[in-house]
């Protein structure tokens, strides 16, 4: 298997997002952790433009990099105070930290590894959005209409719980 | 004979009444009841007795054995029943008479002698209740029947032994009787179960076949129900709740302790006799062995004690050996091959019961007169009784075996047949019969003659009983003088049979030549004031008079096992095994369950990134679980 | 789809009242939510027998999902008027429109999460189930303690759900579908799919608190306002258990050795941790927390042994979980809004000042006990004869010793209310309507569901289709 | 409406009637009413039953009357009764009839007292009408409960401790013997839970009999006071107040040795064989033990309950003897020691409520001061100590004879050494009557104490004539128990 | 051609790494952001196991769709949720979040 740009580009991208994850959950500024995040959800976006899966791209980059690291920004500065930057973490909850992690880690990756997958069939070519969308509006099987409602249904208790939580009174 | 079942009836009937109704009674009305109905039970057990001895033999030479009642009172198995009812036969009889005569004798003393005392009532019911029992013990047509008013007896012993029960020493006597005769009731109930399942049956006449194939556990059975014989009887060392059980009221020891309850050893053994001479001789002639030690340990104890009561109870206690013995040395079923002892031994159960009890109600008398125990408050007093002191006499004559009176008959008979067995036990008990005539007669010289204590007596006079007391004296000592002429072997024998009595002259005049010398030692050493040889044997043998007084501290020994082995180290340590280990273990297993629940709060720290990491860790944990396992 | 459609008109009805009510009119509006409320469980009392599914299998339905959906709806009224003496607080009053459509959207989520027939409509509604949860946590938001708790819910929701979706994925991953029926029959047990299946187990085992996955409880339902609480214990983890055992049933069949390998060992944790943390609790809401753990675990011995008596007496156990836990709930929350105390040491005495109240809640925790003629005793017996009857002996032995401990912190409240001394007891009050008519409702079902079989039988009739 | 129904619906009545009752006298007057219903309906119960018996009907159980309850878990409410059950009510009824009496003046909370005793008193008869496994453990649980809060509530002394143990042992207890019952019916196929049928089918493997017969027995033999799982009994009878110390050493401890009896060894005879050793001894140990214990014990109802752990356990002995005579002693000793032991506990109580201990060093002299109490615990101690006429005499020596019909060295042993228990008995009987009736009272204030009033003696005197009744004339009973005896001994003897 | 198995490697990796930050940051907010890691990276699973595995339908496609808009619906309400815990205690500090326990 040769190296192709297509390799390349992945190796950039995976390098960039598992620094960034890493950094975003080690630095110890939050707005730098928040800066991190966001370039991991621009790593995750490049994923999915690579998948061939640009509508997904587009919503990740709307949703998360444009919506939610916004409202942590916001959220940061808003409840910035004097002992925010000084963290200091206790060495053993660090450890342990690490440890249940780690282990996490080494065992879900041996699984996944050792797993043999169904032979994979990669179809390049962009998925059109007109399937997109007359799938998400379809009421057959692999149609999604009713998760569309219920998750509007979500929304909106979401707007309604995260004002009345938010708001003055 | 219907009309036995009244016999039974009454007594309880009274009991029922002077219990539940006495307490509203007058202690007169309370007491004529009681006397009267004991007076209409004698009368129907005298009749009984015409009337059963009179219908004659059967065709076989034998009394026939009559059952008017017989009812299945509780079904034990298919087979097994415990029946109740009455049965006759010569000795159940001849107890009748005897139980209803004393009984009789020591209601109409009791009027005398428990005048104004508190719970006047009670006690009548009570000696109601044991004279049913003691009849319905004798009568009882099966083996769990007597055992029922075996226990029915001695509950009667427990409560007027305790009748007076402020008493700390009554408690402790009566709580003592009851006690050691229900340790020896083990061994009776036992008996009785093995009886009942190698015989298959109760009653006293199994199917031979079935003891035939029960091979040693008949003997084994008999034995056992010895052992319950031997405790209701105070053979020792079953013997020590006897003499303490005098803290009772006089009168009730002449009937309990003397003459009734305690010879329901020698009527159990003899009730079981033809099965003891049919399967375990060798069980018998270890009644009689044990018979012979008690004689001889209570005669020797008796020599030397100074409370009259208990004298005489060791006195009785070696009586009730030389009944023993006399059961014991049978070796056939035939009066005139081995079994005379039978019927001496019966003999000698009649004669002791009247005269014994006329030595306790003589004693009582004496107590009532002195207000005490004690021979040193005595002496000198035939002055003040000369009735007592003449029947007391007699009494003493019978039980030293002088004739003519009754004693000297059936201890006669007991001796022949003592020599019969062996020598060696005839000239054994031939001595005990001397050590009896001997301490009886300290006894009496001890009380009527003797040091007087005079400065008692000059504070208080003693006086004769009265006439409520001394008319069943006389009667007793007139039964006394004429019982010995009862042709006794006409209606008892080992084997039914009609027996002719004997007197076998040597053995008549050895025994009454040795009676003669013991009784004029003891005249010798306790007629006078002073008493130089007395006081210089006691000094001499020190310990030896200590040891005896003190019984042979066989009750010391017994203190210490109740005491220190049984309560100390038995009974103390399962309590204390209990509360602290078996309970404890519970309250263990409660700290155990607080225990944890308090070490494993740290879980629950409250923040939530422990319980994330919990979380996740519970996860691997599963997922490595499922795939390694 | 009666049920959810007749609640999404209850929530919009509600919801519209509450825009534009004005004045007086809003004094309505608790009476008018019990009465929707009511209407909408007559509607959906009796359950269309027939199974179908809609939205290309999107959506299940068997008669026996009905019935819970029937019997969580019930809860949620009774939850609603027990609501009702704290939402009319000054703290909430002006709050009550969006506490009843927070409430009945999470029921809506329970109702779309037990008929799910694909794990992307399953995941979302879950989420619906329990994101607007954590705001009825936090709802009173000048609470520390209620802020504080809602901050712990949904930080460990957010959490679980991760675990649980990475867990969907690679089932997703290995099978290629997310629809229940194509996946059952593409399942084998690979070592992936068995990590898979643990990670989404993780998941509702967050919801239904399943050791070690309940760390959370203790603290967000002490922290949540008690009728919140109250609805949490019980009807949240009512819906997930059901749910739970129709996805292993229909879903995970092919693994069913694994997951009841994974039952059994998270039933004897979740018994005894539950229990042994519940008998050290002083306040009234932590020790129900730690009981309803423990309750978890009998829940789940319905569900290990997968048969349809297991379904039944799952169900049962449910309806009667809910009548007694709710009465417990109701108590404490009318003590608590009466007198502000949430102490079992504040409860000494209670007897002789609220003689009713403490007779009420001796009822209905003896019913939590186990013990007859209560309810609870029916439900626990049957539930341990239904793991019994598929050879889990051991399981039913441990649970059986563990309902020791359970008596002995349930006595634990009882000896306080009847036995304890108390210098100052709580004074004596008057409960009002609402909660006494939920009580009425509580006690009803304590006393009889038991005792009268029909419950039991109707709910057997429906026991099929899984 | 069939007969045996009644005894659960009086005490559902006398429920409804107390929750309505204002004042004490409707209090009392609904007691009253109710169990002289359940004493009537008792006796009218035994000459039905014995009328039906001497009719000719032989079947196992009479009065049957059978009700689907949970269909599809094969429950039913099914009643019936046999000999044994019928003797079991008839005590019932006894001890709350005179239950009702001895606690006739209890303050406070009277009302919700007797709410308790009536729940109590409704699972006692609900538990011994049933044939139906799960009816019966249903009724035996309702009868477990309320003792939790009549000992903590009414209770003296540690209460609230001995209330717990007692209750969580107990239901411990019941956590094994549900364990039990479940293997019973699935292991006879769970098809009925009904115990005439599951016997007929006898076809629980014998693997599983031995795994589920240890946990019935312990669970009931726990309520039977079965060492080592007897503690709770000393400590619950000692807190309990006079009525629930009657109720529970008089009819609850016998629960346990009837569902031995009916559930335990009748269901799965061959492991009752096979095992029956190991609880011999245990119960064994019981006898002798409980005996000792009580020796050195100075409160009087410590030794009481002692005393019940070894007459207890010699129930649960005799019943392990497998034979007919043996248990029908069994029984006869459940009925006795019901009687005696209530008698005892109400007599205690009522010298407790006077003296306000029941230290037996603190107290003397009691014949003098109150005769009446004084007597009847003479006669109680007697009963106990099995003297012949009275109740206590004839269920030993039928079960001792029965125990002796195992020829085999190992019951022979175990049997002479029960028999010692007799003996020692008597030893802290005697002790007792000797330190606190006899002797000098010392104690001033103990005084001026009166003797019993009306509703008290009415107690005692019942309970007097029912222990001297069944030991006067123990052959009908006797018949009666043993002819009912006989199906279950037959079926333990089939193997 | 890119091995799929890289992709899960890399989105495994962000997982943990989420995970890691969860256990470890003192801010609930750098809390929620390692919780942001965590949802994205399965996400990513998603899209790649429906790319490579299964392209015949969008299932894995719709999922990480939808599950970006429900993660993006539960960050505001966490927000909102830690902003009125500022509000309450003038901290959104983990260490003072532990009041209830035990």
């Amino acid at each position: 298997m040769g190296i192709t740009l297509e390799l390349i580009v992945f190796l950039i991208l995976a390098v960039f997002i598992v620094a960034s994850s890493i950094l975003a959950v080690t630095t110890k500024r939050i707005l730098r952790a928040a800066t991190y995040l966001l370039f991991v959800l621009f790593g995750t976006a490049g994923i999915y433009f690579q998948l061939n899966y640009s509508f997904l791209g587009a919503v990740q980059l709307l949703i998360y990099a444009g919506g939610i690291t916004v409202l942590y920004v916001f959220s940061i500065l808003l409840t910035s105070s004097q002992g925010d930057r000084a963290e200091k973490l206790k060495n053993s909850k660090m450890f342990a930290g690490l440890l249940t992690a780690l282990a996490g880690l080494v065992i879900c990756l041996f699984l996944t590894l050792k797993n043999t997958f169904l032979p994979s069939h990669f179809e390049h070519g962009e998925l059109p959005v007109s399937a997109i969308g007359m799938s998400m509006m379809s009421g057959e099987k692999y149609g999604y209409i009713l998760p569309f409602e219920v998750i509007s249904v979500l929304l909106l208790a979401c707007i309604i719980g995260g004002i009345l939580i938010a708001r003055k009174r | 004979m219907e009309y036995t079942i009244l016999i039974l009836l009454l007594p309880f009937l009274s009991f029922l009444v002077l219990g539940l109704a006495g307490m509203k009674m007058s202690n007169r009305l309370a007491g004529t009841i009681g006397t009267v109905v004991l007076g209409i039970v004698a009368v129907a057990s005298y009749y009984t007795a015409f009337d059963y001895f009179a219908a004659g033999r059967g065709a076989d030479g034998t009394f026939p054995t009559l059952m008017p009642y017989n009812a299945v009172w509780l079904p034990i198995s298919e087979s097994l029943h415990i029946d109740m009812g009455i049965l006759l036969d010569p000795i159940s009889v001849m107890m009748l008479v005897v139980i209803s005569t004393v009984s009789l004798m020591v209601h109409i003393y009791s009027f005398g002698y428990m005048k104004g005392e508190r719970g006047f009532q009670r006690y009548y019911a009570f000696l109601s209740l044991f004279t049913m029992s003691m009849l319905g013990l004798v009568v009882a047509t099966n083996i769990f029947q007597m055992y029922l008013f075996w226990e029915l007896v001695g509950v009667s012993s427990y409560l007027l032994i305790g009748f007076y029960y402020t008493k700390k020493e009554a408690i402790a006597a009566s709580k003592k009787a009851f006690i050691v005769t229900r340790f020896a009731d083990l061994g009776f109930l036992v008996g009785i179960l093995f009886y009942g399942y190698y015989a298959g049956t109760f009653t006293f006449t199994p199917q031979l076949q079935m003891l035939a194939s029960a091979g040693a556990m008949i003997p084994l059975a008999l034995g056992l129900m010895f052992i319950g014989g031997a405790g209701k009887s105070a053979m020792f060392p079953l013997h020590i709740w006897l003499p303490d059980a005098m803290e009772g009221p006089t009168p009730v020891s002449a009937l309990i302790h003397a003459a009734t309850m305690v010879v329901a050893g020698v009527y159990l053994v003899a009730r079981m006799f033809p099965l003891f001479i049919g399967y375990a001789p060798e069980v018998l002639h270890w009644v009689a062995y044990v018979g012979a030690f008690t004689a001889f340990y209570a005669a020797s104890v008796a020599c030397v004690q100074s409370d009259i009561k208990r004298v005489l109870a060791f006195s009785t206690i070696s009586q009730i050996g030389f009944m023993m013995v006399g059961l014991g040395v049978c070796t056939s079923a035939d009066p005139h091959d081995g079994g005379l002892g039978y019927m001496a031994g019966m003999f000698h159960l009649f004669t002791h019961a009247m005269f014994k009890a006329l030595l306790f109600l003589g004693a009582g008398c004496i107590i009532h007169a002195v207000h005490s125990n004690e021979m040193s408050a005595m002496g000198g007093l035939r002055k003040y009784m000369p009735v007592t002191h003449i029947t007391f006499l007699i009494a003493c004559l019978a039980i030293s075996g002088i004739p003519p009176f009754s004693g000297f008959f059936s201890k006669d008979e007991i001796l022949t047949a003592c020599f019969a067995f062996s020598p060696v036990m005839g000239w054994v008990m031939s001595f005990i019969a001397a050590m009896t005539a001997f301490y009886m007669f300290r006894l009496y010289y001890g009380i009527f003659w003797g040091r007087e204590n005079k400065e008692l007596h000059a504070r208080h006079v003693p006086h004769e009983a009265p006439l409520s007391m001394t008319v069943p004296l006389i009667f007793l000592a007139l039964v006394t003088c004429g019982a010995g002429f009862i042709p006794f072997g006409e209606f008892i024998s080992s084997n039914g049979q009609s027996y002719t009595i004997h007197l076998d002259s040597q053995v008549a005049i050895t025994s009454v030549c040795i009676a003669v010398v013991a009784i004029a030692v003891a005249t010798w050493m306790y007629l006078r004031e002073r008493q130089p040889v007395a006081d210089q044997l006691a000094k001499t043998f020190k310990g030896l008079h200590r040891a005896a007084y003190h019984r042979f501290y066989i009750d010391d020994i017994y203190q210490f096992v109740t005491h220190k082995v049984i309560f100390a180290c038995v009974s103390t340590p399962i309590a204390w095994f209990d509360r602290h280990v078996v309970d404890q273990f519970m309250n263990f297993l409660a700290w155990c369950t607080n225990a944890s629940s308090e070490e494993i709060r740290s879980w629950q720290s409250g923040n939530v990134q422990q319980y994330t990491r919990v979380f996740l860790g519970g996860v691997l944990v599963l997922v490595l679980v499922l795939l390694l396992i | 789809m009666r049920p959810e459609l007749s609640l999404i008109a209850v929530i919009l009805l509600l919801f519209f009242f509450d825009l534009f009510a004005k004045g007086k009119a809003r004094d309505y509006f608790q009476p008018l939510a019990c009465v929707l409320m009511a209407v909408h469980v007559l509607v959906n009392v009796v359950p269309s027998r027939e199974a179908f599914s809609l939205f290309g299998s999107m959506y299940q339905y068997v008669p026996m999902m009905s019935i819970v959906k029937t019997v969580m709806a019930i809860g949620t009224l009774v939850v609603i008027l027990q609501a009702s003496n704290w939402l009319v607080g000054d703290d909430t009053r002006h709050k009550q429109g969006e506490f009843y459509v927070l409430l009945l959207s999470t029921l809506l989520g329970m109702n779309f999460m037990i008929s799910a027939g694909n794990f992307l409509m399953f995941f979302i509604a879950l989420e619906l189930a329990s994101v607007p949860m954590a705001c009825l946590v936090a709802f009173d938001k000048y609470k520390h303690h209620s802020a504080e708790a809602g901050a712990k819910y949904i930080l460990s929701a957010l959490f679980s759900s991760g675990l649980m979706l990475y867990g969907i994925s690679m089932l997703y991953g290995t099978t290629g579908t997310l629809y229940f029926d194509d996946m059952a029959a593409r399942l084998s047990g690979t070592p992936l799919q068995v990590m898979a299946l643990v990670f989404f187990f993780s998941g509702l085992g967050f919801k239904i608190s399943l050791v070690p996955f309940h760390l959370w409880t203790a603290d967000a339902y002490q922290g949540a306002p008690t009728t919140v609480t109250g609805y949490l214990s019980v009807v949240s983890k009512g819906a997930a258990a059901f749910t739970l055992m129709v996805i292993l049933m229909k879903v995970f069949a092919p693994m069913v050795a694994e997951w009841q390998t994974v039952l059994f060992w998270l039933i004897i944790a979740s018994i005894t941790i539950g229990n042994l943390f519940a008998i050290r609790q002083q306040n009234m809401k932590r020790f129900l927390a730690f009981s309803s753990i423990s309750q978890a675990g009998y829940v789940m011995l319905g569900v290990i042994g997968g048969n349809a008596m297991g379904m039944t007496s799952l169900v049962f156990y449910l309806l009667v979980y809910l009548a007694a836990n709710l009465a417990a709930f109701g108590i404490v929350n009318v003590i608590e809004r009466n007198s502000g105390k949430l102490d079992m040491d504040d409860y000494n005495g209670l007897y002789r000042t609220n003689p009713k109240l403490a007779f009420l809640m001796t009822l209905a925790l003896f019913s939590l006990a186990g013990i007859p003629p209560f309810a609870g005793f029916f439900s626990k017996f049957f539930i341990f004869m239904a793991a019994f009857s598929e050879g889990f002996h051991l399981l039913v032995v441990i649970a059986l010793l563990n309902t020791i401990i359970s008596l002995y912190y349930y006595l634990r409240v009882v000896k306080a209310m009847y036995i304890n001394p108390s210098d100052a007891p709580i004074a004596t009050f008057r409960s009002d309507g609402y909660t006494r008519l939920s009580l009425v409702l509580c006690m009803a079902g304590v006393l009889l569901l038991g005792i009268a079989s029909s419950v039991y039988d109707g709910i057997h009739l429906f026991s099929f289709g899984l | 409406m069939n007969i045996l129904s009644l005894f659960v619906l009086v005490p559902l009545l006398m429920l409804l009637g107390l929750w309505l009752s204002k004042s004490i006298n409707q209090i009392r007057g609904v007691m009253v009413a109710g169990s002289t219903a359940l004493l009537g309906l008792a006796v009218a119960l035994v000459f039905m039953y014995l009328g039906e018996r001497a009719s000719g009907n032989t079947a196992e159980m009479l009065f049957m009357a059978d009700y689907v309850w949970y269909a599809p878990l094969n429950i039913h409410y099914t009643i019936g009764v046999d000999g044994i059950s019928v003797a079991m009510l008839l005590l019932s009824a006894i001890i709350v009839f005179t239950g009702t009496f001895a606690s006739w003046r209890l303050q406070p909370l009277t009302k919700e007292y007797f709410l308790w005793f009536c729940l109590l008193s409704l699972g006692v008869f609900g538990f011994f009408i049933c044939i139906d496994l799960f009816t019966m453990f249903m009724f035996y649980e309702v009868a477990l409960i309320p003792m939790y809060l009549l000992i903590g509530v009414w209770g003296s002394g540690r209460k609230e401790y001995s209330a717990m143990k007692l209750t969580l042992m107990l239901m411990g207890a019941s956590a094994l013997l549900l364990a039990g019952i479940l293997g019973i019916y699935f292991g006879s196929g769970a098809t009925t839970m009904n115990i005439l049928e599951i016997a007929a089918l006898h076809n629980i493997p014998f693997e599983q009999q031995c795994i589920w017969f240890p946990l019935t027995f312990i669970g009931f033999g726990v309520l039977g006071a079965l060492f080592p799982f007897h503690t709770w009994s000393p400590d619950g009878h000692a807190s309990a107040p006079t009525a629930v110390s009657m109720l529970h050493a008089g009819v609850l401890m016998k629960l346990g040795g009837y569902g031995c009896f009916r559930v335990a060894m009748y269901l799965m005879p061959e492991a009752a064989q096979e095992l029956s050793w190991i609880f011999i001894i245990l119960t064994t140990i019981s006898v002798v033990y409980g005996a000792f214990s009580a020796c050195v014990q100075k409160d009087l109802k410590y030794i009481n309950a002692y005393s019940s752990v070894s007459h207890c356990g010699l129930v649960l002995f005799a019943i392990l003897m497998m034979n007919s005579t043996a248990s029908t002693g069994a029984i006869l000793q459940m009925l006795s020691h019901g009687l005696m032991t209530a008698l005892f506990f109400a007599l205690i109580g009522m010298i407790y409520g006077r003296t306000h201990t029941r230290d037996i060093r603190e107290l003397n002299g009691l014949m003098r001061i109150m005769p009446f109490l004084a007597v009847g615990y003479v006669i109680a101690g007697l009963a106990n100590l099995g003297l012949p006429g009275l109740s206590g005499f004839i269920a030993e020596m039928t079960i001792f004879n029965g125990a002796f019909m195992n020829d085999d060295v190992f019951h022979r042993t175990v049997t002479i050494i029960a028999c010692t228990s007799i003996v020692i008995t008597a030893v802290y009987i005697l002790r007792v009557v000797g330190k606190i009736l006899y002797g000098t009272c010392t104690n001033e204030h103990h005084l001026k104490l009166t003797d019993a009033t009306w509703d008290e003696r009415l107690a005692v005197i019942f309970l007097v004539v029912a222990v001297a009744g069944l030991g006067l004339a123990p052959f009908w009973i006797s018949d009666m128990i043993h002819e009912s005896v006989l199906p279950i001994v037959s079926h333990l003897a089939l193997n | 051609m890119i091995q799929m198995e890289y992709y899960l490697v890399v989105s495994t990796i962000m997982m943990f790494a989420g995970i890691y930050g969860f256990f470890t940051r003192r801010n609930l907010l750098a809390i929620l952001i390692s919780v942001e890691l965590i949802l994205n990276s399965v996400d990513i699973n998603f899209a790649v196991f429906n790319r490579f595995l299964f392209p015949g339908q969008l299932e894995g496609f719709f999922f990480a769709l939808f599950a970006i808009g429900v993660s993006a619906a539960e960050t505001a309400v966490a927000i909102a949720i830690i902003i009125n815990i500022y509000r309450n205690i003038r901290n959104i500090q983990v260490k003072n979040m532990n009041e209830l326990n035990g």
